[in-house]
């Protein structure tokens, strides 16, 4: 598996890491049977993400995905976070490998997963969170 | 990065300078085909049965049991294959382990397709196979025990003579994958009853691509590769000349110096796993403690992932695996630490060192250091040990 | 021996120096298993895909159509069984020829007892086979043409084009054995409609031990070799990094050469063709006088036995082959000698003389010079060669 120097980059030197004492919202995602845990904390304040860390039990995509998910999220409106995909994170990254993108969709499924436990805790609607299933067995494209 | 440090000897290892240089001629100067007449192919001829004999005194065997083929996993495929077509009339039944190595598993389980039935015994924490229900398993449509001679990920050895006189005493065909045990483990086919074996010389400091199969005389087996008469009409195809030179040396070498090389892996590996359990908390040792591989290190370190602790190990110069270096690409945790009763999780946190003849004390030193941070780092990243920390 | 002339290169080719120089540090430096993860593998990781490209640039395939192989005779095995027992829910016939190497041929035996159909087509006095007869084989139940390329015996090139064709119109899997063709015959799979290809790197100066498999892509085959996820899962076993290199590089040299070559050895063929058949009487040419291989030489000397002619070159220095090398070892007469007509007695007296990029028009005055003698001295001692002159 040959990853990017971005990925390498941010694996290496994560951004973000660390949890947010009184947090807005807390998602986590993952399994820690299929080996991936991502925990996500936000500060919101205005709508706007003003502080976002994470913490990941995973591989080095996963870290990697969830450092650069941090980065193009934070500062941004509740809007724009609800409209990172999982594809924006991998692009960021200057790609991963076919076999290691459900990573970056855990990634997107912690910001989202964030958010949702931010707008029950506080009572805010966010459009394009009711439907969402966290409990998708995200499973590992096979390459063909 | 100033030095490389390589410890993953199980996956592969450098072809060695004497091997190497035994290998040199055949390429481009010696090259007649071992089957042709003219004394051009004298030299290749002689070559490669000079190398069935090394091979054949190295395991007790006869030359003409020794049969060359393309490697572990080829000896691994030909050995199940050849023997469940050729016995089929007498039976169906074969019995391995849950913990063979994938050239045997697959093997196997696309034979449960064709037809036939398969019992993968279990193991127990350390990985030993058990031998009573071993002895349960047989019956009479039995035709093939394959249980390997140790592990590659976690580096335990079975009790193979003790499965050997189960084998003979029921009648039954034993072969074993030696795959991680050549030239670590002395190996006499008779006094083990093994009845079929097979080698890889990329694991002894031999050349990849090239491996044995050793069938014992008599024993009926069906071709893998059908053509040419090459191999005594049993394995088609023009020799790999240089290749089983290799591999003949690479035997030679690793049988020679067997006890020298055994004594200081298993002073660096005991050294090695001191020093982890003496620094590194929430870890446990897998595999068996003494009836293990001389290089064989394997830990699982909680809270953290494989392929991360790999990845940065890397980037301080230090060559590792988790889990069996073909599945790497796959993410799935090792069916070789589930067997032994690893969580999911935990089984997802191994890491395997696997010592050659060319690690050295210091290299032991610098990675338990870095291995001491690394952990540490990636712990402190974990949401998992999170929770550990909270609860204490 | 001033000299030592090596007339036998479609039984294998010498390593090439710059084939050989590619290969040189993935022996001993750059020794990592391409499935391992840190950057070591990198390096062998890469040599693999690069190889991968060359063989895939050179047929006109897509690199994820190609499979490495040990060789020849496995991806001959590979491609027969692997279909036949894939696609055997759609029908258990299988058409072939003759003439086939015995890569191809004895699977087919092999398949047979299996319960598998099996229609070797016939050939003409050239060798080449008869499309009617293959147009008229396909059934309901056919699920694979096998047909080679080129022959190894006699030289001849078969009309792939018009079987590819044929095989596509029936709907048919079409497999060729392009062992001998290879770096002698421009090949687009596509164009060709080929779905299913073997080479072998050791007749084109790459190592041996070591081949490839073009399965087109949509394919389905099962393996031969399984275990570890290699080749897309495809076929097991830790890589051959140094012979997977060598044969890119010689695939790619052959490619790059073939216009020169090929006009070089036509020269030196015909050239020697016709000098032969200025000097010795009683003699037939094997194969098709222009559907041939650039290098592929194959005379009937009658009244003489092929042994003692190869004995009695090899004494002047002269390597050369009758029939195959890999059944020089059995005495029955080429199964392919046969085929195109000869009768026995016949075909025991021939010999193949195959040109390499390394032989010379001195060479071939040589041979010839030394044949005539060889031959002559050979009749004389010959009872059947008494009968002809007391004849005439
Ligand atoms: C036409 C043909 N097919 C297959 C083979 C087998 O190749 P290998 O010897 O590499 O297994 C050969 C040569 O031996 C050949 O000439
Ligand atoms: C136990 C065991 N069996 C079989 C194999 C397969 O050997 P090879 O890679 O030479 O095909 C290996 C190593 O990959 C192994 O460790
Ligand atoms: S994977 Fe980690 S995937 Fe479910
Ligand atoms: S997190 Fe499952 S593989 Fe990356």
């Amino acid at each position: 598996m040959m990853y990017s120097d971005k990925v390498m980059d941010h694996f290496t030197n994560p951004r973000n890491v660390g949890e947010i004492i009184d947090a807005d919202g807390i998602g986590e995602v993952g399994n820690a049977k299929c080996g991936d845990i991502m925990r996500m904390y936000l500060k919101i304040e205005d709508g706007i993400i003003e502080d976002v860390k994470f913490k990941t039990f995973g591989c080095g995509s996963a870290i990697a995905s969830s450092s650069m998910a941090t980065e193009l999220i934070k500062g941004k409106t509740i809007d724009e976070a609800m409209r990172l995909t999982n594809k924006a994170v991998a692009d960021a990254l200057d790609g991963l490998p076919p076999v290691k993108m459900h990573c970056s969709v855990l990634a997107e499924q912690a910001i989202k997963s964030a958010l949702l436990d931010y707008s029950k805790k506080h009572n805010i609607h966010i459009e394009g969170l009711e439907d969402i299933n966290f409990d998708d067995d995200h499973h590992h494209d096979i390459e063909e | 990065m100033t030095k490389y440090i390589y410890m993953d000897n199980a996956a592969t290892t450098p072809v060695k300078k004497e091997v190497f240089d035994e290998m040199l001629p055949f390429f481009s100067e010696q090259y007649g085909n071992p089957s042709s007449v003219y004394s051009l192919a004298n030299a290749s001829k002689m070559a490669v049965e000079k190398a069935r004999e090394r091979v054949a005194i190295a395991i007790g065997a006869d030359k003409k049991e020794i049969f060359f083929t393309a490697g572990g996993s080829e000896s691994d495929n030909w050995a199940i294959k050849g023997i469940a077509y050729s016995q089929k009339k007498k039976g169906n039944h074969i019995i391995t382990t849950k913990i063979e190595h994938h050239g045997i598993l697959h093997t196997c389980q696309y034979l449960e397709k064709q037809g036939f039935e398969v019992t993968y015994l279990d193991v127990d924490e350390d990985g030993i196979v058990d031998l009573e229900q071993l002895r349960a398993s047989i019956k009479d449509t039995t035709i093939l025990i394959s249980i390997m001679f140790a592990n590659n990920e976690i580096g335990t050895i079975q009790p193979i003579k003790e499965i050997g006189k189960i084998a003979k005493e029921n009648d039954v065909l034993f072969h074993t994958d030696a795959v991680q045990a050549m030239g670590h483990v002395k190996i006499d086919v008779n006094d083990l009853n093994i009845d079929l074996l097979s080698m890889s010389a990329h694991k002894i400091y031999g050349p990849k691509g090239v491996g044995a199969l050793y069938i014992r005389r008599g024993v009926k087996i069906d071709p893998l590769i059908s053509g040419g008469a090459q191999e005594r009409n049993k394995r088609a195809g023009t020799e790999n000349v240089p290749g089983i030179v290799g591999l003949g040396k690479a035997v030679e070498i690793a049988y020679e110096n067997m006890e020298d090389s055994n004594k200081k892996l298993i002073n660096l590996r005991d050294s090695l796993i001191k020093k982890i359990e003496d620094n590194i908390d929430y870890i446990r040792l897998n595999g068996h403690r003494t009836e293990r591989l001389p290089g064989n290190v394997n830990f699982s370190f909680e809270f953290i992932e494989g392929e991360s602790l790999l990845l940065s190990l890397d980037m301080v110069g230090i060559a590792a695996s988790s889990g069996s270096a073909c599945t790497s690409g796959s993410l799935d945790p090792s069916h070789v630490l589930l067997s032994i009763g690893l969580p999911h999780e935990i089984a997802h946190g191994s890491l395997r060192l696997s010592l050659g003849d060319f690690n050295t004390e210091d290299e032991i030193d610098y990675v338990v250091d870095k291995l001491v941070t690394i952990v540490d780092r990636l712990r402190q990243m974990s949401p998992l040990y999170d929770r550990i920390k909270g609860e204490n």
